[in-house]
């Protein structure tokens, strides 16, 4: 069983890295590189509860926060170049 | 075969060092350079931590009743050496911004061309 | 009764693999950005969900499952709303949707 | 995986996409640390490597160009083009062949385990009193190693700020002292959502801060988490706003308090009759007087952190909050 819930997201993060490397747009990578992420934290997860160790939680908690942040931050930079643009074009 | 298995993590260590430094001298474009240096470093890291590892060691945390720790001591190095080592990132990337400033490109080859001719 | 909550925790376990699975095939399979932001975030939240419940039942009542739960907080906050701005923000910047028919349903 | 995602870096042209990719690699090798038993470690190289590094690529990219520029010699010369590759594999082989004479991975009986760390397991949780071995080696055995790297960070947080900051338009105002145009104060739900989010990240970092002698955790760690929630706010709420909050010049002064608790604990000790960062003398009871000395060198390491990651981050983005504001200003 374990074995099972740790293969099934293995599973997830080995499609999602190729997403992530072939992805057409830019878009589709860092959709790939969240979900990655948020794959990482389960299996950290999992392997904390499933493999006695609890100080692996701690880790998962920083991993979360990290990934959200790290979205908000391209984002950013996306709205920030856009930004960029205009002011070119207005020129 | 325990070779194979036995030295496998230093391996991928090397491995990993060298396609570090394929990008760090291959690539012309400074903040791929950088990207480069990052992954040496993180393998350099690996191979510490790989070497720290003991075979059945328990969380280098003291609990009751554990008798074999993993080797806390290049846990220790490595935990500084990454934080330095983004303090030096950031020395390299605002190098690049001003190199970008002064030269107005940041592609190696550009730069040459610029330097030649002053 | 441990039984019964092993039963029950598996099952949750199971069912988040299964459905991160398919978000997965989802993500791999789709033709266009927001169809695949569709299948990865509803499932990754579902998923992440059920695993997490699964695992506080293994875990007990301990400071673990507390942190569990603080993750699965966390986890309900920040994943919706970061596929939320993904999708704005990708529209803002001119992504199109592919459309199929002539109703105008994107899918 | 690793290799795989560190070999698709070099593949990858568009340079946004290879800053997506290198955070990638940070998770990756951040969960490979955690499963060579060492939280740490993956807890430091998952907060900086995934979350404080990429920010600063894509600021220097912010300031520098989108795209690698699309090759004007789309055929690079044979010699030029093999020439690395030869020196690299001839590199490779050479250390393939060193590891030849290394012990086998997870061996016990390596000479790594055998000399000084088996006293530091066995004597650390008599003479400090402290479960995680990490923290007791980090801020009492080899004290002086870790003040001499917060003295490193504080130096190239120094440097950053000599290289790009100290800006002013000669009216006198310094670049953060301008309006702000660009943020995110359009996304609603973000908005609300960071309201939440940014004081439970705050709790995390002194959780992780003072906590860590007990868990993994530390100064290293709870400075970037602590640095990561002004971040955010930064990039939600605008430069303008975290300015107000936090100024850079209290941040100039916060990266000197830091380095100065540190060297002042040292010093302290001296006073008190005992050797430079020798905690023992700081209370009746040498065990707890390590306790206090690790404390509080741990937060004087958290607060140099902290203060020279937001550094970081104010000076790159300000500095290209001031190049738009450059075109606006030509624009008008």
């Amino acid at each position: 069983m374990f074995l099972a819930a740790t293969l099934s997201i293995m599973t997830v993060m080995l499609l999602a890295l190729i997403r992530a490397f072939a992805g057409p747009g830019l878009f589709d990578r860092i959709l790939a590189v969240n979900m990655f992420g948020t794959k990482t934290v389960l299996l950290v997860a999992v392997l904390s509860v499933l493999g006695g160790q609890p100080t692996f939680i701690d880790v998962a908690v920083v991993y979360v926060l990290i990934n959200f942040i790290s979205i908000v931050a391209v984002l950013r930079f996306f709205e920030f170049g856009r930004r960029e643009d205009e002011a070119e074009e207005g020129r | 075969m325990t070779l194979v298995f036995g030295l496998f993590n230093y391996w991928v260590a090397m491995v990993l060092m060298m396609i570090g430094f394929y990008i760090l001298i291959a690539s012309g474009n400074l903040i791929k350079k950088i990207i480069g240096l990052n992954i040496f470093q993180t393998s350099v890291f690996i191979l510490y931590i790989s070497m720290g590892k003991i075979k059945g060691g328990a969380v280098p945390i003291l609990t009751e009743g554990t008798e074999i720790y993993t080797n806390p001591l290049p846990h220790v190095l490595i935990l500084t050496a990454i934080v330095v080592g983004v303090a030096t990132t950031a020395l390299a990337l605002a190098l690049v911004v001003r190199i970008k400033e002064a030269y107005g490109s940041i592609e190696e080859d550009d730069i040459h061309e610029k330097d030649g001719s002053l | 009764m441990s039984l019964f909550i092993d039963i029950i925790s598996w099952a949750c376990i199971l069912c988040g693999g299964f459905l991160g699975v398919t978000g997965a095939i989802g993500l791999f399979r789709f033709p266009d950005f927001y169809t695949r932001l569709h299948a990865a975030s509803i499932t990754d939240t579902l998923c992440a969900g059920l695993i997490i419940l699964g695992l506080i039942l293994q875990a007990g009542f301990t400071l673990m499952s507390l942190k569990l739960l603080m993750l699965l907080g966390i986890f309900a906050y920040t994943a919706p709303t970061a596929s939320h701005i993904l999708a704005k923000t990708a529209f803002k910047c001119g992504l199109k949707p592919v459309l199929y028919d002539q109703k105008g349903g994107g899918s | 995986m690793l290799v795989a995602t560190a070999l698709s870096c070099i593949f990858v042209r568009d340079l946004f996409a290879v800053i997506m990719v290198f955070g990638l690699y940070s998770l990756l090798s951040a969960g490979f640390f955690l499963s060579l038993k060492a939280p740490d470690v993956a807890l430091t190289e998952a907060s900086i490597g995934a979350g404080i590094a990429p920010i600063l690529m894509l600021g220097t990219l912010a300031l520098t160009r989108k795209r690698s520029e699309p090759q004007p010699r789309a055929k690079k010369s044979l010699r030029s083009a093999l020439l690395p590759l030869v020196v690299v594999s001839l590199t490779g082989v050479a250390l393939i062949y060193a590891t030849l004479d290394m012990p086998y991975f997870a061996d016990p009986a390596a000479p790594i385990h055998n000399h000084v760390v088996p006293r530091y397991i066995e004597q650390s949780g008599q003479e400090t009193g402290i479960p995680n071995i990490v923290t007791s080696i980090l801020a009492s055995y080899r004290g002086y190693d870790t003040l001499g790297e917060a003295f490193v960070i504080f130096a190239a947080g120094l440097g950053v700020l000599a290289l790009l900051g100290f800006l002013s338009d000669g009216s006198g105002r310094e670049y953060w002292q301008f309006e702000d145009t660009a943020n995110l104060r359009h996304h609603a739900v973000l908005h609300v959502i960071s309201k939440i989010l940014i004081p439970l990240i705050l709790l995390y970092a002194l959780y992780v801060q003072f906590h860590g002698e007990y868990s993994p955790g530390g100064g290293f760690q709870a400075g970037v988490i602590f640095a990561v929630a002004f971040i955010l706010y930064a990039l939600v709420y605008g430069l303008e706003a975290a300015y107000k909050i936090m100024s850079p010049v209290v941040l100039r002064y916060m990266m000197v308090i830091g380095v100065l608790i540190y060297g002042g604990t040292g010093v302290l000790c001296l006073i008190l009759g005992g050797h430079y960062l020798e905690y023992g003398v700081l209370s009746d009871y040498p065990k707890h007087g390590q306790h206090i000395g690790i404390i509080l060198v741990e937060l004087g390491v958290g607060v140099t952190v902290a203060s020279v990651m937001m550094t970081l981050f104010f000076t790159f983005s300000g500095r290209a909050k001031r190049s738009v504001l450059k075109k606006q200003g030509v624009e008008t």
